[in-house]
Parts: structure tokens; C-alpha cells; sequence
């Protein structure tokens, strides 16, 4: 029974640390313990946390598993959690979403030469888009941009006009 | 050069070290040629047993001077003092005649070069330890200090007080205000970069306009040697005799300009007295000072 | 009293959507409570995880407050959470702790020439202050030593203390 107990808090250890929901699989090769040992471990956990007074939970999502806080306390503190896109890049990714399509170089002009570091990241992100044009490049949101911020559009103009109006700029001709 | 003249002969037991030496070296290295030189040096060596005037080569002569020089002197072959060694080359080669002084030049250099590298080694080695220097004398406290002794001796035995936390790795998606907040900001950058490039243009034009009023200056500054010269020169054609000023221009307005100028720089120059004998129009009159 | 549970569980969603050590002030600026609502949770939280049967602990980290993994449990999850510091460096860096102020050249004396490259990194990470004295260095530790290490307090006496706790080390009174 105590071995039981212990297995389920290495489980627990394992959710927490991730930050990310996990498939039983993913626990397994983590922790090295059998995937019975596992399953059993995370009904446990649900029905403890569910029980339990705290503002997380245990909770299964499609095939994972996941630690994260009640839907009630979420809003609270969403700030303090760190953003996947870090700043520094979200700022050529506004400037890309409204100059679009954008010359690399002329980007360039506008931040300084730390925007090919960025450009890079954002197109292994999947957020934006370069073509080679000659010597730069034409650069782009992709499609996942305005699923990912919830833009009810995907055309590029629309999503320049829709960025001037939230931030109170006039658009370019 | 001549062998010193009291002690060419040099007995095997004290070249003995240098052979070794020089054959340690040899069985180092792989290369031919390499190998044939330290040949030759061993032969040398052996040959400083016997005569070695016969030696042709003035540069074979000196480095058989530097053998002789370790052996006599026992230096020790592993660890010359290069110092030493090379203030005893330098008082043998005045004793010697013939001496190469190129040949004996080079070999100095050589001995100073080896010893530049050797310091700059040692400043290298200096400076990875950061200058520092242990003095053992001073026992440090923790080495006294039964607890400080004991927690010391305890983490470089592998004892370990701290381990990395494990905390929740997770991230979240930036939220759609977070995008609108970074393109505010992105604008704001784009507009301060702008304003520092204006800024750096306005400075870079201004420099040019400086530069250009520099080279105007200086252009003006060497018209006005000129000036006084041609101006000095007029004067000089008077023999000392006090002149009116109106004698030494030619009339045009620019060249009464010039001579006053010139006049008012000489004078200053206590080169020539300048006066006017009726103030404010009369006539104004220059004398050269040395007449 | 309900009002006070609920407080102590924001508190709690704060710090496990953080993941890194909190001021009372960011906790502030994140969820709107006054700080003796949030000291007194945590106070209330870091005891409640203490005797809760949980993988998980809610603790005092430098002069911040934390949720991470129970020490005991780390080793089963490393994989999820890889290490950032190098093993060769820990050495180093707890005789630092434990010594400092020390000088770079007395602590060169108990672990060898290495010590001048380890601290180069030390600092670079940013967990050793190196601040010139003559031709050596006065070495300390960062805020960000017991932050990182979940050292539960700032004052490097304190974390003197701690650190001959954890070795097994009796300290001079």
C-alpha cells in the first residue's frame, strides 16, 4: 500500500514538473514505471485532487493527462505563467502581422539586425511565413497566425487592418 | 673564430649531460631532418673533446661556442639560464678575435627571443591564474576552524547540500492583448530608432560642415603665412626705414586687408613697430625692430 | 473563513502557474490581494503541503516563495526537468555558499586552478557576485543562489547555516 502511495506521487511529481499534458507512455519512460502502475496512479490523483480543497486538478484530456489550475482560479493568474512566444519576438511578430508582406531587410531597418534571429524562430514556431526574394526574403504570417491570437481572419490584409484598429494607428497606404 | 685559448679540451664526463640531451631530443622527434641536425650537434659535442678550429662553418663555429659554454659552465641543459648564458657568450666573444658579429649577434637574439617566449609564458600562466598568488605561510581559517574544516572536507568528498528544484516547466499562449501590447511597443522602438538614425544623419552632416570649416580655416590659416611673408618681404625692401603703410599695398582693398593683417601679426611678433601719427586718420607707419 | 480558504487558493494557482520563485508583490500585482492575505496564505500553504501526503511543496526561496517538486522525488522525474547546472559546478558553488565572503584565491587553494573557470561560469549564470579585491576576487552569492536551490532564506549567514545543516555538518555557535 505505501509502495502504491509512493508510485502515485512520482506520477504526480511527473504531471507537475511538465507542465504539459503527457500520455501514459511519456510517464511511463519518465519514470520507468509499469503502465498499470501508472494508470492506476492517475485515477487516483483525479479523484484526489478532485476531493481534496486546492485550486488544481487531475484531469484527462483526449489520450494525456494533465496538471493545471481549475477553470475558476485561472483567470487570477494567467499573468503570472510564462508566455510561450517571448517578448522579444512578439514584437517582430505584431510588425511583420502589420507591414505584411514585409521585406526582411526593410524589418531590418525598422528593429536592427536582431530581427533574423527572430524571423528564424517565428517561422520554426510555424507564425510566420519568408520567402526568398533576390537578396531578402518577403515575409509573412502563416496560417496558424490568426488561429493562434483568434483573429476570425485569415487574410493578411484584414489582419493589418485589424492590428492598426486594436493598437489606435492609423494604416498605411 | 679561435677556440679560447686556456681550455678547448673538454673532458667526456662533462659533455656527458649535453649528450644525453641531445639524444633524448632525437629519440622525441620522428622527422629526418630533424634528427640528422641533432646528429650533427652530437658530433659536435664529441668533436669539443678535440680541436674544433677546424670547423668551417662560422655559424656551426658559434653554436659549438654555446655547447663549450653549458659544459664549461655546467648550465644545466634541461633549464639554461638564459641570462646567465647569455652575458657569458658575450664575454667570451670579446675575448675572442675573429669574432662573426652577425653570427654572434643572432645567437644573442636568439637566447633573448627564447627568453621573451619564456616570460610571455609565464605572464600567460600568470594571468590564467588571474595574478593570484597563495602564500602557503598564512594558514587559512577554514583549515583551522573545525566546523568550516569539517563542512569543507565533507563537500570535497562528495558530500552535497544543494540540488536543483524541480518546478513546473509549463508555458501558456500569449494572449491576443499581449500581441496588440507588443505591437504598441514594436512601433514605439521603430519610432526611436528613426529618431536616433534622423539624429545621427543631422550629427554626421553637421561633422561634415565642421569639417568643411575646418579645411577653411586651415586654407586661411596657410594664406596667412603667405601673406605675412609677402608682407615681411616688402618691408625687408626698405633696409629698416620707417615706411607708410600705404607704400607697401598695391591699392586694392583686399590686399590693404591682408597687409594690416600681416602688419598687426609682425607687430605682435616684435618684428616691426607699428605707429600713427595722426590719430584717427593719419598716415600709419611700419619699421622693422632689428634695424 | 470560506473567503480566506478561497484566498489561499489563489494564491496557490498563482504559484503553480508561475513556476519560479514569487514576491509577495507580483503575487500582489497578479491577483488584487493585500499582502498580509498573501503572506498569511502562504504561510498557511507551505504548511499544508508539509503534511499533506503530495509529491509537491510549497516553500520560502530566498527572499521569494515557491512550488516545486519534494526533494525525494526529483530523481524520478529528471527526465521531464533536465538539470541546468553542471554537476562539476555545485562543488564550487556550495563552498562559496558556505564561505562567502570568500576569497577567490583561498577558495582556489581548497579546489585547485579549476576554481577561475568555475566561477567565470558561476557568474555568468548568475548565481556568484565576483567583486575585484586587489589582485583577487571577494566571491558571494547572487539573490538568485537560494532562489534557484529553494533555500529558504536571503541572509548568507542563514544560508551559511542551511547549506552545513544539509551536509551533516554541526555549526560553531
Amino acid at each position: 500500500m505505501n509502495e502504491q502511495v509512493s508510485d502515485s506521487r512520482v506520477v504526480e511529481a511527473a504531471l507537475f514538473s511538465a507542465g504539459r499534458p503527457l500520455t501514459i507512455n511519456e510517464i511511463k519512460d519518465a519514470t520507468g514505471l509499469s503502465e498499470n502502475v501508472i494508470a492506476d496512479s492517475l485515477e487516483k490523483l483525479i479523484t484526489e485532487y478532485n476531493e481534496r480543497d486546492t485550486a488544481l486538478e487531475v484531469s484527462k484530456a483526449g489520450e494525456k493527462y494533465v496538471m493545471q489550475v481549475k477553470t475558476g482560479f485561472a483567470k487570477h493568474v494567467v499573468s503570472l505563467a510564462p508566455k510561450e512566444i517571448p517578448d522579444r519576438l512578439l514584437k517582430t511578430l505584431a510588425l511583420i502581422g502589420y507591414h505584411q508582406p514585409v521585406k526582411q531587410v526593410d524589418l531590418m531597418r525598422m528593429l536592427g539586425a536582431k530581427v533574423y534571429e527572430h524571423v528564424h524562430e517565428l517561422n520554426e514556431i510555424g507564425l510566420v511565413h519568408a520567402k526568398k526574394d533576390g537578396r531578402t526574403k518577403i515575409l509573412t504570417t502563416t496560417k496558424r497566425f490568426p488561429e493562434y491570437f483568434g483573429i476570425n481572419t485569415a487574410d493578411r490584409k484584414k489582419i493589418s487592418e485589424w492590428l492598426a484598429k486594436k493598437a489606435g494607428v492609423k494604416m498605411k497606404l | 673564430m679561435k677556440n679560447s685559448d686556456e681550455n678547448h679540451l673538454i673532458p667526456k664526463s662533462v659533455s656527458n649531460e649535453v649528450l644525453n640531451h641531445l639524444l633524448f631530443h632525437k629519440s622525441l622527434i620522428s622527422e629526418e631532418d630533424e634528427a640528422g641536425r641533432i646528429n650533427k650537434y652530437v658530433e659536435m659535442v664529441k668533436s669539443l673533446e678535440n680541436d674544433y678550429t677546424s670547423i668551417k662553418s662560422k655559424f656551426e663555429r658559434e653554436i659549438m661556442v654555446m655547447f663549450e659554454l653549458v659544459i664549461e659552465h655546467r648550465l644545466d641543459p634541461w633549464d639554461i639560464d638564459l641570462v646567465k648564458f647569455s652575458k657569458l657568450y658575450l664575454k667570451k666573444v670579446r675575448k675572442e678575435k675573429n669574432v662573426d658579429l652577425v653570427t654572434a649577434g643572432y645567437i644573442v637574439l636568439t637566447a633573448w627571443t627564447i627568453l621573451k617566449l619564456q616570460s610571455d609564458k609565464l605572464l600567460e600562466s600568470s594571468l590564467q591564474s588571474e595574478g593570484e598568488e597563495i602564500s602557503w605561510d598564512v594558514i587559512p581559517d577554514w583549515f583551522v576552524e573545525d566546523d568550516k574544516y569539517d563542512y569543507t572536507t565533507a563537500i570535497l568528498q562528495g558530500e552535497m547540500p544543494i540540488e536543483e528544484r524541480i518546478r513546473r516547466k509549463g508555458d501558456r499562449k500569449v494572449t491576443l492583448f499581449e500581441l496588440v501590447e507588443a505591437f504598441n511597443e514594436a512601433k514605439n522602438t521603430v519610432k526611436l530608432r528613426e529618431l536616433m538614425s534622423e539624429t545621427r544623419e543631422r550629427q554626421r552632416i553637421m561633422g561634415e560642415k565642421n569639417d568643411l570649416k575646418n579645411i577653411d580655416e586651415k586654407l586661411h590659416k596657410e594664406n596667412m603665412e603667405e601673406d605675412i611673408n609677402i608682407v615681411w618681404s616688402r618691408i625687408c625692401d626698405f633696409n629698416g626705414a620707417a615706411i607708410p603703410l600705404s607704400r607697401i599695398c598695391n591699392g586694392n582693398k583686399d590686399d590693404f586687408i591682408r597687409t594690416i593683417m600681416s602688419v598687426l601679426f609682425l607687430a605682435a611678433e616684435m618684428k616691426i613697430n607699428v605707429w600713427q601719427k595722426k590719430f584717427p586718420y593719419g598716415e600709419i607707419f611700419v619699421q622693422r625692430c632689428d634695424t
